[in-house]
Parts: structure tokens; sequence; C-alpha cells
């Protein structure tokens, strides 16, 4: 299912040259994958790779529509404290409001989207630059979560609501499922929809987009409500996978996010990425983190190599990009 | 035509004077504002001692903002200071403890904050990297490397003479607030009367005009991030000589406070605008903020909150008036 | 403009929530039973009726009784003194004991779901035992019970989790145990009629939230005139706790006699603030800290008594009770286990192994410790 | 033979001469031995069609990029002119089109950029950096500018002067101004010819970049006219007429080049009526009919292109009204004009009209996305019939539909730009400077084309600062003045002298207006 769409996402949505980014970083963590799992016979299980799967998902379902907002340009680092928000008001309108759960859970998804859209009425009708808009959203955003909270946790949920986050489908971990749907549609979006191409075309010419007659800020409202909206969703699976809320959950989400779709090979600059580099990115950051520890790597320098590869790799995306004279 | 240009020329003067003044008027007036309606509620919070103290407890962030504001003037960004920090206060720890001269144990931590900030610097100028990439990378290998090294095992029995931020000059003014004036002061001449000074705001404003008056953007950038890194060291010294137990860990969020001061502080992250002066002023306003809502007994759950909508409400106050500035 | 507006509002609204919610609240915000110890040592503490076992148990473990075993210690972070410790005296145990290899590895930030991630990695990698000190005792219970099912054997220290997702806990000392000897320790250093407040790292981290629910318990049954005043949050930050205790000593002037500092980062700063204040003598200071830490300001008299356990002998008991646990020693229903140079250790309330009372440094012993 | 015609003129040795400079593009050959000279004290005027090698003549002299062959001379001494700094050493300043100056700075500030005075320890000093700029402006009798503007908030006018003095603070001896009057306004035109008249006083060499005769008569010495890249004659400005220069600059008559055959026109597409969007559009009102085109000619800045984006929704109106083929509309957004039938040709290709960094298919697509998309999803291969439909219909050169549209010629990029919207099957097309910056070739080919789609019934409102294709192609010429249509003129009516008088603004075209 996740596999058929990535081969079309990668073949004509970038200029070839991004393509080879992409590909090669797929080569880089093929070959990493290789000597770690030599290094480490419970490595390369489909056990542990499925697992790492259900680890990384909270991450992976943000990283998507934050490629979105990274190719036009934007950025949106407001995004953990979305999550945070969220997961507090699952369990306050479920503990509280009394709502039942199924409610809540809609109603926390609507709240994350409704955080995402105040930064899209930001961004786009004061016109305050991305970075700003939500460095301050940040703050406020984690802010609210705490004073709902009141520093008291929510637990004891019932047992079908663990499904999300505990229990397997098929064989995969449920919430794999979400992501991978996640993935396709987004894939598919971005790279088959006009909205995905006036995506790009924001990116690489606000202007000349405009006067092509894209709607522009309609676009720019929607991926910053859907990076909400999927912040909202993260936060019930993070929930459903720890078993209760804490308004400190998903802090420094931001940056481990904007890292996976950085390393994936989209331009901070805008104009450039795929679904598909964000989910090698994904898988890359992942894996790496995993295989070193299991070959007894400690948490401290496995840090200092994400940081390195995550800077090598974008240096020789941009040394193809100028051989390419782009 | 003729006429309005000419209506234009003589109206222009005092709008520029406003347009520079501005934001800084602005988080003065603030800073003012909310230390009378505090003090009105709670006299206390007006007791010299208190105010000095907020000073004293922040002027690391403010002496950060200084660089931080260069920077993003000059078009960049950098998201790894807060580690730099970090690991420098523990640099000049260790030296401490491991007995260095009280001048190196000083000095160390500028120098090695400039070699650190340069190498970025050079990497994002030369090698065209965006600084968002590259300081995100630093910002989790100096962390890692940080706990790896130290294996965050706290500095403790620092001596006595260590501790630059105690000192008191006349016995009125600390250490800390003193820096920060200087730094402040001294930042916004040079960024006014030097020629260097002036390039960060051409780089940043138009690299290609500054190309062509014979500026080199990137060697630019190199020198601000370098004075961005002296200006850390200077944090991470008040950071690690105000207490008698260095953590040797990363100090939790502290780029994006140093971030927020600057952007609060009216520095526009398009670059070639702001001051520090500003930075400044913002960083103050912000510490105000979080100790006056102490003193005016706001529910210690909502706090965060408060700053948040506080925060959101100066840059966008911010922001509408540049776009009526620019409408004008 | 329109959205200017909205913000005003939304931050009126804000500030008069605030104010409803200013009302000081001490149950340390989760809802868990207290249980205050009697106030005078002499008479008998209302012990609770000894619990069952109330652990859960490894599905068919390998047996490994006296053979060499690998042990992974999971703290809540990694890089800070009182962890430091916890590993150092693991360390130590293992040598004693000599068939133990024990490792520690875990977040650099006290994050639940890196934390989680370190664990089921170590899951992965096929380790004999988990010892874990948790960042929040239900986010972790799935991962436990993942390591129980996959027959590792799991014991908890410092920082409990719900019992059944491990087999015991190490505890240092009970909640209230602490309790009454912060409040007892502020009661005679700064007077039973005055008041106080509290420098912690957040209203979420939950040992914190115990202990000053069952501090402010104990103080409701034994010194009731002890006056609250306020609690504020400093992170695991140095400076922040710090300026956190200034702005009280500031706001409360001569109103505040005592400072409580409920975590190692916390009190130090709070007695570097009090130091610089020149408050010695006035503001008392009492809190959970290591010694080098505090070991200047006991020195300067600043501060009279730091309370802690010793985090070494928790490392140290934690890995002989894995070993206990795997040389199948120590079974539910189990009284007590033997923990080498700490002799016999105690099973309290169901499953959990007592390190014992709460140790207080003073002057005097204070140089004797290094940690 | 030019060359020693100019030294028999001029008894010192020129200030510059530059001999044989070759340069060629991918695909251009842009300048192929062109030779000429200025002497001290000389206005000495290029004169040209857009893509005639002007710019990139000027580019070489002031060190942008190296010509392949040839070399430049300063006061006898040959220069290597590698970086922009070794021109401004060898006294050699540039005024570009696009002025480079920094908005957020001051006046003073913007003129000393890069050579400050200095006061103790290399400190800045300003009170001397204002002192230098107010004598410059006083030298200049410069009044209406003050040294501590900052340059943001400056009228173009007065931020080319800016540039101006620029020039002069690093005491240029050769100043060369590229088409100097592009943006300005008709006030700011006669003021910048009295400043280059007080340059010339004090000996310094201008090279004056323009393809308006007028102004090269008014202020130039010496003319030489670059065609497709070659230097085809230096005349001193006494000697020659209008016409030859026409002549010379075009290379053909020019009708020959403007294929437009007069059909039938048919009923009203677009009219509009007191349209008011300030501060550049004034109670406008116009008419264009099926199957006509008409020409709006005026100088840049007097509103042409604030109209057109008015009506295409960009900048919506404030008053007044649009018809659409007798439907009253009121367009919000260029979307909306869209879907109405309307397509704009931007004037600035680079930033408004091509995504530059995207695919030709992609750039083909990306106005009439919904012509290749079904609920939302792109048809692959309706794209790509799309795409290469255009370029076979309007011979785009590309070596394939995944070519990054920016690597393309400036000709084949307006191409694309254009079969961009005529892929919408519009009703109405805004053209605007449909041709600045495209070689001859293409430039043709864009006329034929334009006379084609004009037969197809489209109606067609022209923008142009090129008097022979406004003269050229038009059905009808509107002539706009400071935001105002000022003139209007029958095809058989409007002559070179006629338009141009309107668009300058002399008296016999005041009557004109009705």
């Amino acid at each position: 299912m996740s596999e058929i769409p990535l081969p079309q996402i990668a073949k004509r949505v970038a200029p070839w040259w991004l393509l080879r980014h992409e590909t090669m970083l797929a080569l880089i963590l093929f070959v990493a994958l290789i000597i770690l799992g030599a290094l480490n016979n419970r490595f390369l299980t489909l056990d542990n790779l499925l697992n790492q799967g259900r680890l990384t998902t909270e991450v992976g379902l943000i990283a998507l529509p934050m490629t979105f907002i990274i190719i036009t340009g934007g950025i949106d680092l407001s995004v953990g404290s979305i999550v945070g928000l969220c997961a507090i008001l699952l369990g306050y309108s479920w503990k509280t409001f009394g709502f039942p759960l199924p409610l809540a859970i809609a109603f926390t998804l609507v709240v994350g989207a409704t955080a995402g859209f105040f930064n899209g009425v930001g961004i786009t009708r004061l016109r305050v630059p991305p970075l700003i808009m939500t460095i301050a959203t940040l703050a406020l955003y984690r802010g609210l979560a705490e004073g709902i909270s009141q520093a008291r946790s929510v637990r004891g949920y019932p047992e079908w609501f663990y499904f999300i986050g505990q229990s397997d489908l098929f064989g995969v971990p449920a919430q794999l499922w979400l992501l991978l749907i996640a993935i396709v549609v987004a894939g598919i979006a971005l790279d088959r929809t006009t909205f995905g191409r006036t995506l790009y075309a924001i990116g690489n010419n606000e202007t000349a987009a405009r006067f092509s007659g894209l709607p522009v800020d309609r676009a720019k409202l929607i991926i910053y409500t859907l990076s909400g909206l999927m912040a909202g969703l993260s936060a019930v699976v993070l929930v459903s996978r720890v078993t209760t809320t804490r308004s400190d959950m998903g802090i420094g989400y931001e940056l481990d996010v904007i890292a996976t779709v950085v390393l994936g090979g989209t331009s901070i600059f805008g104009g450039v990425g795929t679904i598909w580099g964000t989910v090698v990115g994904l898988a890359m950051i992942q894996l790496l983190k995993n295989g070193l520890a299991l070959t007894g790597v400690k948490g401290d320098a496995t840090i200092v190599v994400i940081g390195t590869v995550l800077i090598l790799s974008t240096l020789v995306a941009s040394l193809l990009q100028r051989r390419r004279g782009v | 035509m003729t006429a309005t240009t000419l209506i234009h020329a003589e109206a222009s003067p005092r709008r520029l004077l406003k347009a520079l003044a501005s934001q800084e008027a602005l988080l003065a007036i603030a800073v003012i504002g909310l230390a009378i309606i505090v003090g009105l509620y709670n006299p206390r919070f007006l007791a010299m001692r208190n105010l000095s103290d907020v000073l004293l407890g922040n002027a690391y962030i403010a002496v950060a903002a200084v660089g931080m504001s260069m920077v993003i003037i000059s078009g960049n960004i950098d998201i790894s200071v807060g580690s730099l920090i970090g690991v420098l206060a523990t640099v000049s720890g260790t030296l401490a403890v491991e007995g260095a001269p009280i001048i190196v144990t000083w000095l160390a931590p500028l120098v090695v904050g400039i070699l650190v900030m340069a190498f970025q610097g050079a990497i994002i100028a030369y090698l065209r990297i965006p600084a968002i990439v590259v300081t995100l990378g630093m910002l989790s290998i100096l962390k890692g490397g940080l706990i790896g090294v130290t294996g965050g095992k706290w500095i403790t029995d620092l001596p006595d003479s260590f501790h630059l931020a105690n000192i008191e000059l006349f016995d009125a003014v600390p250490m800390p607030v003193f820096l920060m004036i200087v730094a402040t002061i001294f930042a916004a001449w040079w960024m006014r009367y030097s020629a260097p000074g002036r390039t960060i705001y051409a780089v940043g404003g138009n690299a290609e005009a500054a190309r062509l008056c014979g500026i080199s953007p990137p060697r630019a950038t190199v020198m601000v991030f370098a004075l961005h890194g002296f200006f850390a060291g200077v944090a991470a010294l008040l950071y690690a000589t105000q207490l008698r137990v260095i953590q040797s860990t990363v100090p939790p969020n502290l780029e994006l406070t140093i971030i927020t001061a600057s952007v609060v502080g009216g520095v526009s992250i398009l670059g070639g605008v702001g001051t520090v002066i500003g930075s400044t002023l913002a960083a103050i306003l912000i510490a105000e903020i979080a100790s006056a809502l102490v003193f005016t007994d706001v529910s210690p759950y909502w706090i965060r909150a408060v700053q948040g909508v506080l925060i959101l409400i100066t840059v966008i106050a911010d922001i509408l008036r540049r776009r009526r500035m620019a409408r004008a | 403009m329109k959205l200017g507006l909205a913000i005003a509002l939304m931050s009126a609204t804000l500030l008069a929530g605030t104010a409803y919610a200013a009302e000081k609240r001490w149950d340390g915000a989760d809802d868990l039973p207290v249980n205050p110890l009697a106030c005078s040592a002499g008479e008998a503490s209302a012990a609770p009726a000894a619990k069952p076992y109330d652990g859960g148990q490894p599905t068919n473990a390998p047996d490994k009784a006296g053979k060499p075993i690998s042990l992974v210690d999971v703290p809540k972070l990694i890089g800070i003194g009182y962890f430091n410790a916890t590993t150092k005296g693991m360390q130590d145990a293992a040598k004693a004991l000599g068939n133990v290899a024990a490792k520690t590895d875990g977040p650099t930030e006290a994050k639940i779901d890196e934390q989680i991630k370190f664990i089921d990695n170590y899951i992965t990698s096929g380790v004999d035992g988990i010892l874990f000190a948790a960042n929040d005792p239900v986010a972790i219970a799935p991962v436990l019970k993942k390591a129980l099912s996959k027959g590792i054997h799991v014991v908890g220290y410092d920082a409990n989790s719900t019992p059944n997702a491990r087999e015991w806990f190490v505890n240092q000392a009970e909640f209230n145990g602490i309790a009454k000897a912060m409040i007892d320790s502020m009661a005679n250093e700064a007077g039973e009629d005055k008041s106080f407040a509290i420098v912690t790292s957040t209203f979420t981290t939950p040992n914190q939230a115990r202990w000053i629910a069952e501090m402010w318990a104990y103080a409701q049954k034994c010194h009731p005139k002890l006056k609250w005043l306020e609690t504020v949050e400093a992170q695991e930050d140095n400076n922040l706790s710090f300026n956190q205790a200034t702005t009280l000593i500031n706001k409360y002037g001569d109103k505040l006699s005592g400072l409580f500092g409920m975590t190692s980062v916390a009190t130090p700063a709070s007695a570097e603030a009090v130091t610089k204040a020149k408050l010695c003598g006035k503001v008392a200071v009492v809190g959970l800290a290591t010694p080098n830490a505090m070991k200047p300001y006991v020195n300067a008299d600043c501060v009279k008594s730091v309370v802690l356990w010793n985090p070494v002998d928790l490392g140290y008991a934690a890995t002989y009770v894995m070993r206990a646990v795997v040389d199948g020693k120590l079974k539910p229903g189990a009284t007590s286990v033997e923990a080498g140079k700490l002799g016999k250790l105690n099973v309290v309330n169901g499953s959990e192994i007592l390190l014992g009372a709460p140790f207080i440094f003073t002057k005097q012993n204070i140089k004797d410790f290094d940690f | 033979m030019a060359n020693d015609q100019a030294l028999r003129e001029t008894a010192a040795p020129p200030r510059l001469s530059v001999y044989n400079i070759e340069k060629s593009f991918p695909g251009v050959n842009a300048l192929t031995g062109v030779s000429f000279n200025v002497a001290k004290g000389e206005v000495h005027a290029l004169l040209g069609e857009n893509g005639a090698g002007k710019s990139t003549l000027i580019k070489i002299v002031s060190g942008v990029f190296p010509p392949d062959r040839g070399e430049v001379i300063v006061d006898g001494k040959p220069v290597n002119l590698a970086r922009p700094d070794d021109a401004r050493r060898a006294g050699i300043a540039t005024i570009y089109q696009e002025l480079l100056l920094f908005p957020e700075l001051t006046v003073a500030e913007n003129v000393f950029m890069g050579h400050a005075p200095r006061a103790g320890l290399g400190r800045l000093d300003w009170r001397a950096m204002r002192e230098k700029t107010r004598h410059l402006l006083a030298a200049l009798e410069i009044h209406d500018l003050h040294a501590d503007r900052v340059v943001g908030s400056l009228s173009v006018g007065n931020r080319q002067r800016v540039e101006i003095l620029r020039a002069l603070s690093q005491d240029a001896r050769i100043l060369i101004m590229d088409e100097p009057t592009a943006a300005l306004t008709e006030y700011d035109v006669t003021r910048l010819f009295d400043i280059v008249r007080k340059l010339k006083a004090r000996g310094v060499a201008v090279i004056y970049i323009s393809h308006r005769l007028d102004e090269i008569f008014a202020i130039a010495d010496r003319v030489t006219v670059l065609r497709d890249g070659a230097h085809i004659a230096t005349k001193r400005v006494a000697d020659t007429a209008a016409a030859e220069l026409v002549q010379l600059m075009v290379g053909r008559k020019i009708e020959s080049l403007f294929p437009k055959i007069t059909l039938p026109i048919g009923g009203p597409v677009l009219e509009v009526k007191d349209l008011e969007r300030r501060p550049l559009t004034k109670r406008i009102s116009l008419t264009v009919r099926a199957g006509e085109i008409v020409g709006l000619a005026g100088l840049v800045g007097s509103g042409r292109s604030e109209l057109a984006q008015t009506i295409f929704g960009v900048t919506p109106a404030e008053g007044g009204e649009i018809k659409i083929r007798g439907q009253a509309v009121y367009i919000r957004s260029p979307a909306q004009a869209r879907t109405l039938g309307i397509a704009y040709v931007p004037e600035d290709r680079g930033t408004q009209g091509l995504v530059r960094p995207m695919t030709v298919r992609e750039n083909f697509s990306l106005a009439a996305l919904g012509k290749v998309a079904f609920g939302g999803f792109i048809d692959r291969a309706a794209e790509r019939k799309l795409a290469s439909d255009g370029v076979k219909c309007f011979a785009v050169k590309t070596s394939s539909l995944e070519q990054i549209a920016g690597k393309l010629s400036g000709g084949n990029q307006q191409k694309i730009v254009l079969g961009k919207w005529l892929a919408n099957k519009p009703k109405l097309l805004i053209l605007d400077e449909p041709t600045r910056g495209i070689d001859v070739g293409a430039k043709a080919e864009i006329h034929r084309l334009m006379g084609e789609l004009a037969a197809q019934g489209l109606a067609i409102l022209m923008i142009s600062s090129e008097l022979p294709e406004v003269l050229g192609m038009s059905d009808r010429v509107l002539v706009m003045r400071e935001g105002r249509i000022v003139a209007e003129f029958l095809r058989e009516d409007a002559t070179q002298e006629t338009v141009g008088a309107a668009m300058m603004g002399s008296h016999e075209s005041a009557e004109k207006v009705a």
C-alpha cells in the first residue's frame, strides 16, 4: 500500500537533481541499515522495524504538513506546543467536560486545526513572518496547555482507546496505518493535485503564483491549519500510546520535525521537496537512533551523529543543486 | 506629483525619527509602564533591590540577544546559541576547577565562542548552507558532545575569585548589569559608527547592492557570527559565574528565549532592520514580565500563557506599526 | 486589525481567568491519597495495613540464577549530579556482585517519550534486567509491561511506575517520610508560626508533586501554624531557580522566613539567592540536594540541614534487588531482602523496598560525602 | 571607422574607449565586436532596441562580467575589470535601471556605503558624511532631498539622485546611466537633464543608454546605435535626424516588422468607466473590442501597469466600474479575473510572469490547472499535451518539457508566459511590455501571434514603451500620463510625433483630450 505511490511521487515532481538527492539519501540509509544490521542481529528484524515505526508516528504525522509549509518557504515552530495543548484538551474534555471519548477526540482535532488556523490568519492576513508568528504561539499554546491542565494529568482511559497507540492491525502497529495513509494522501496531494502544484509555485515565486491566479493566501491558510490538525492527531496517538496526558507533551517536537523534513531534501528556502524525501528523512533519523542504540552507542553520541548527518546531507544536496546551476 | 514630492520631503525627517525610535520607545514605555502598574498592585516590586535583581538574573539573556540581533539583522539566524552557552559555561568552569588562572577562565569562553561561531558562519557563508540548518545540526552536536564529554557531572568547588557575576562595581552596580549595559552600548555604537558595523545592515538589507559597493557578504557573515560567538561567550560567563554550581548541561529552550528577545526588540527576521538597544529592552521586558506575574499573584499555572499573549501582542503591534509606516 | 482585537480580548479573558485560578493549591496536583506520619517520632506511625504484593511478573524469564546478567539503567535523564550518583552506586554494586554488568543510558532531557524510546530500544537489544526512574508513572507503564512480557526483569528506583508494570520499586524514602523531615526541619529552623515558599521543578513532576502533597498534609496535622505562601516552577534550571527564589525573597521581604527547594537544582540555587540577599539566618533554606552542591552554604551556616537519602546507596540497592530477583531470592510476598553492605532492607506497601529513613546532611557530616 | 571619426573630433585622448567587445551567452550572441569611445565632458548615447546589447555592453564596462574578447581603455590605459570594485577604482560608476540601494538606510549612508569618511579609531564620521552629502546636493542644486532621509521613503526620482550622488561621492569620471528615465515622471526627467548637464560641465564622461529619441536629441552629443549586438553607427547628434536613427535602430521599415492586418472589429469585451485606484489610476475610461488591439502608450510610471493590474484584480479598484462583455463585475483577485476570461502577461517576466525554477510543462499549465485537472487531480497526459501543444504553436526552443524554464532565453520565456495564459482560452488579453528585452526574432514571432489572436477575435490591450511597436500593432492608441488617459488616436493618425508629444505632455496633444 505504502510502496505504490512512492516511486510515482519521486518520479515527476522534482527536478532530477533533487530526485538524485533523495535516492542518494535512500542509498545512504540502505547502507547504514546493512552496516547496523551486521553489527547487531536484532536490528534488521521486522519486529524492531515495525516498532520503530510505532515510535516515530507522532513526528511523522507532523512532518507531512511541515513539508508542505517549508515547500512554500514558511515554517511552523508551534507544532510541539499544539501537541501539548491538544493532549491536555483531549483529557480535559473527556474527564472534566465529560465528553464521550470519540467526541473528545474530534474536539481535540478541531482545537488543533483552530490553533493552526490562527497561525495561518496571522501569516496571511497580518503578513507576520511565519517564524515570528509561530515563535509567539509556541509560547502561547504551551502556556494554555499548562494553564488549562493546572498541572494535572488525566489517566485511566477506556481500553479500546489504547488500540490506536499500542496494538497491531494485520501485524502492523495501528498508528502506523494512520501514518501510511497520511503519507499516501499527502504524497498524492503534493504530487498530483493542483493544490500541491500551487504550493510549489508559491515556494518558487509567490508573485508569479499570485499573477497566475493561484489562490496563494487560501493555500497558506490551509497548510497551517493542516499542520495544527495533524499535530492534534499526533497528540491523540501519543496519548493513546503513553496512556496519560501531560502539559509538557511534545516539547521540542518542532526541531525534530524540521530536522526530518530538511534532511529529506526539502529546501528551507522553499520551492523544492517531496513527501518521499521526508519519509526517507524520517526513517533515516529514527533508524539511525535505534540502530546506534542497539549497537551500544549512547544517546548523547547518537544526537551528535544526527546533527552531523543533517549538515552533511544538506551540503551534498546544495552542491548537487549548484552543479545543476539552478 | 511635484507638489507631493516636496510635501513628502517636508514630512519625512520627523517620520524617520519616529521610525528609528518607535519600537525602542514602545518597549521603554512598556518596561516603565509595567513597573508602575505592578508597583501600584504591590509596591515591593519597585524596590531598588528587586528591579536590580530582575536585571541581574537575566543580564546573560540580554547579552546573548545582542549577538543574536546582529545575526538576524545580517539576514541569518542561529538556534545553536543555547547549547553553545552551556558548553562555554562548562569550559570556563572546568578550567577554573582545574586551577587555571582566573583571567584564562574568563577569556576561554570568549575565544572558544568566537571560534565555534566563526566556524558555523564560514560553513553558512562559503558552503552556502542555510543558517537554520547548520545551527540546527550544531545544536544537537554541541548538546550531545557536552553530555558525552562531561557525563553531566556538576562542577562544584569553584574558587571564589571565579565568580565574576558577584563583583559589584562601586558596591552598587552588579557586574552582569554593567556588562549588559556596556555590551549593548558598545554594540549599538559599533553598529552605527563603524564601517563593518554598517555592513551588517547593508548585507542584511540588500546583499547584491552590498556586493556592488565592494562589500563581501560572506566575509560579513563570518564576522557577524564571530561577534555573536563573542557575546555568547560573555553570556556564558555570566551564566556560569552567577552560582556556585555549573550544571554542565544545556539550559532548556534558551535559544528560543534569546531569539524571542531579538524579535520582540523589533529586529526584522527578514534582515536589515533593528537595533540591539531594542533587543536588550525586550530582554528586560520579558524578564520583568516573568517577575511581575509572580508579584501580582497570577496563578503559576497561567504564567506562561500570559507571557505568550504579551509576546504575541508586542510582535503584532510591531508588524502593524511597520505596515502603517510603509503605507504612509 | 480584527486579529489584534481578538488577541486583546483573548489576553483579557486569560488575565481574568488567572484571577480565579490564583488560589494556591498544595495537593501536588495528583489525586492520590496522602498518609502523613505521626508528629513525634516516638508514637507509632499510622502504618497502613500491609498490602499484598501488587507488582507485575515477567513471563517465562530465562533462569539466570547465579549466572552473569547484563542490566541497563534508564534514569529520568542523564547528566545531572543526582543520577550520576545513583549510577556510581550501581557500578559499586556490580563490582561487589561480580556477575552483573550494568550500563546507564537515557534521554538528555527529562522527557517521557524520549525515555520510552530508550527502554524500548533496550528491550529489543535484549538485556536481562531494566532499572528505571520514571518521568511519568503512568506513561512509562506500557513499555515496562512490554519488557516484562519479553521475560525481562524490571525494577524501579527513585521514581515509581504503576505497580503492576514492574516487579519491585526501591523506595529511597517514603513520601511521607521526606515530608516529615522537611517540615520538621523547617519548623524548628524558621519557627512554628512562620511563613515559607517553595521552589519546585515543574508542577507535573510526580515525585515533587507527591512530596508537596504529603508536606501539606503533615503540616496541617503537626504544624498547623506554619504559613504556606506559594509555590513557583523553575524547571531543572539553575539560573531560573535562582531568579525565582530571588523574586520570592523580594516579594515577601520580612514575611518570608523559609524556602523549600524541592529538587537538587532548586535547593542550592535558593541558598545562593538567600546568600546574595544577605539573609542567611533570617531565611531558612531546607531542601533536597546533593552534598557537593550544598557544601559552601552549609559550611557558611547559611543552610543548616539538607534532606536526602544517599543516592549512591539507592543505585546500589536497586542493583542488589535486581540480582536477588533474578536469583529468585526475592519472590512476591517476601518481607525483606539482603542488599550487600546495606544489610537487610524491608518490603513495604506490597512491592516496594524501603531504603530507609531520609538522611539529613549537616555541617558535621556533609564533608564525608562526595557526590 | 566610427572610432577614427570620433578621435578626430575629440582632441584629448578619450576618457573611455572600448574596442571590439565580444560577448555571447548560451543561445544568444549578445555582442559582436562593438567599439566606441567617450570624451571628457561628453554625453554619449547608446541607442538600440531592447535586446540590442546595450545592457550587456555596460555590464561589461562596469565589471559585472568580463567580455569574451576585446578591451576597455580608460584615459589611454587598458584596464582589467574583473569585479565591480575594479570598475569603481577605475572611476567608472553605473546607475542601473533597478536601482541598487539600501532601503533601510539613510541617504548619506547609501551615498557613502563602502567608502565612508572615517574619524579616529576607524569610526565612521557621520557629521562629515552628512556634510559631504549636503555639499553634493548643493552642487547639483537638489534642495528637496535631506541627507538623513531613509531611502525607502523616497520617490523614484530622488532614489535615482541618490545613486548619482553615490557615483559623484567616489568622484567617478565616467558615469553610465542605463535607461535612467525609464521610471521617471516628466518633472523628474527634466531635473535629471539639468543634473546631467552639470556633470558635463564638471568634465564627467556620461554614457547614456536609452531608446527614447527625444531624450537623445535633448541631452546627447554623440550617439552610437547598436542592433542585434552589433555596432551599427556612431553619429554626432547634430548631424542626424530621428528618422535616420530609427532606420539604423530597427534596420528595416517599421511596417515590415509589425504584421497587424486590420480586421472587422467585434463587440466590446472590456468596458472600463471612471476606474479609480490611487495613486496612479485616476478616473480611467476605456473600451477594448473583440479582434481589436488597443495600444496603451506612455512613459513608465505613467500608471499603465497599475491600470492593468487593477483590471486584473491584483490591486482591486476603489471606484468606477468594469464590464466584461456587457456584464458589470467587481474583480477582487487574479483568480477571479482569470475565470472571467481575462489574461495578463505582466511586465516583469522574471518575478511576475514565470516561475523560473519550475519546468516548461509546469509553467505552461500554471494558469490553466483547472483545464488539465479533474476533481483537483492533475491529469498528467492532459498536462503534457497542453504543454507540448504550447511549445509547438509558440515555437518555444526547449530541449524538453522538463527543461527548467528559467534557463531558456528571454524570448522563449515570454512565449511560455504568453502561452500559459492562452491555454486558458481568454477573451481579453492584457500584454504589458510583451517584447521587452527579447531578441528581434522572437519579437517578430510574438507580434505575428498577436495578429493571429486578434484575428481569432481576442481583445488585446497592449502596454508598450516602444513607440514603433505601439504604432505598428495597434488599431487604436491610448496615451496615459500621470495616471490619466490624456489622448486617443486611431491607427491612421497615430505617429511618432503625435503620440510622443502626448506622452511627454506638450501642448498640441492636450487639445486631443476630449
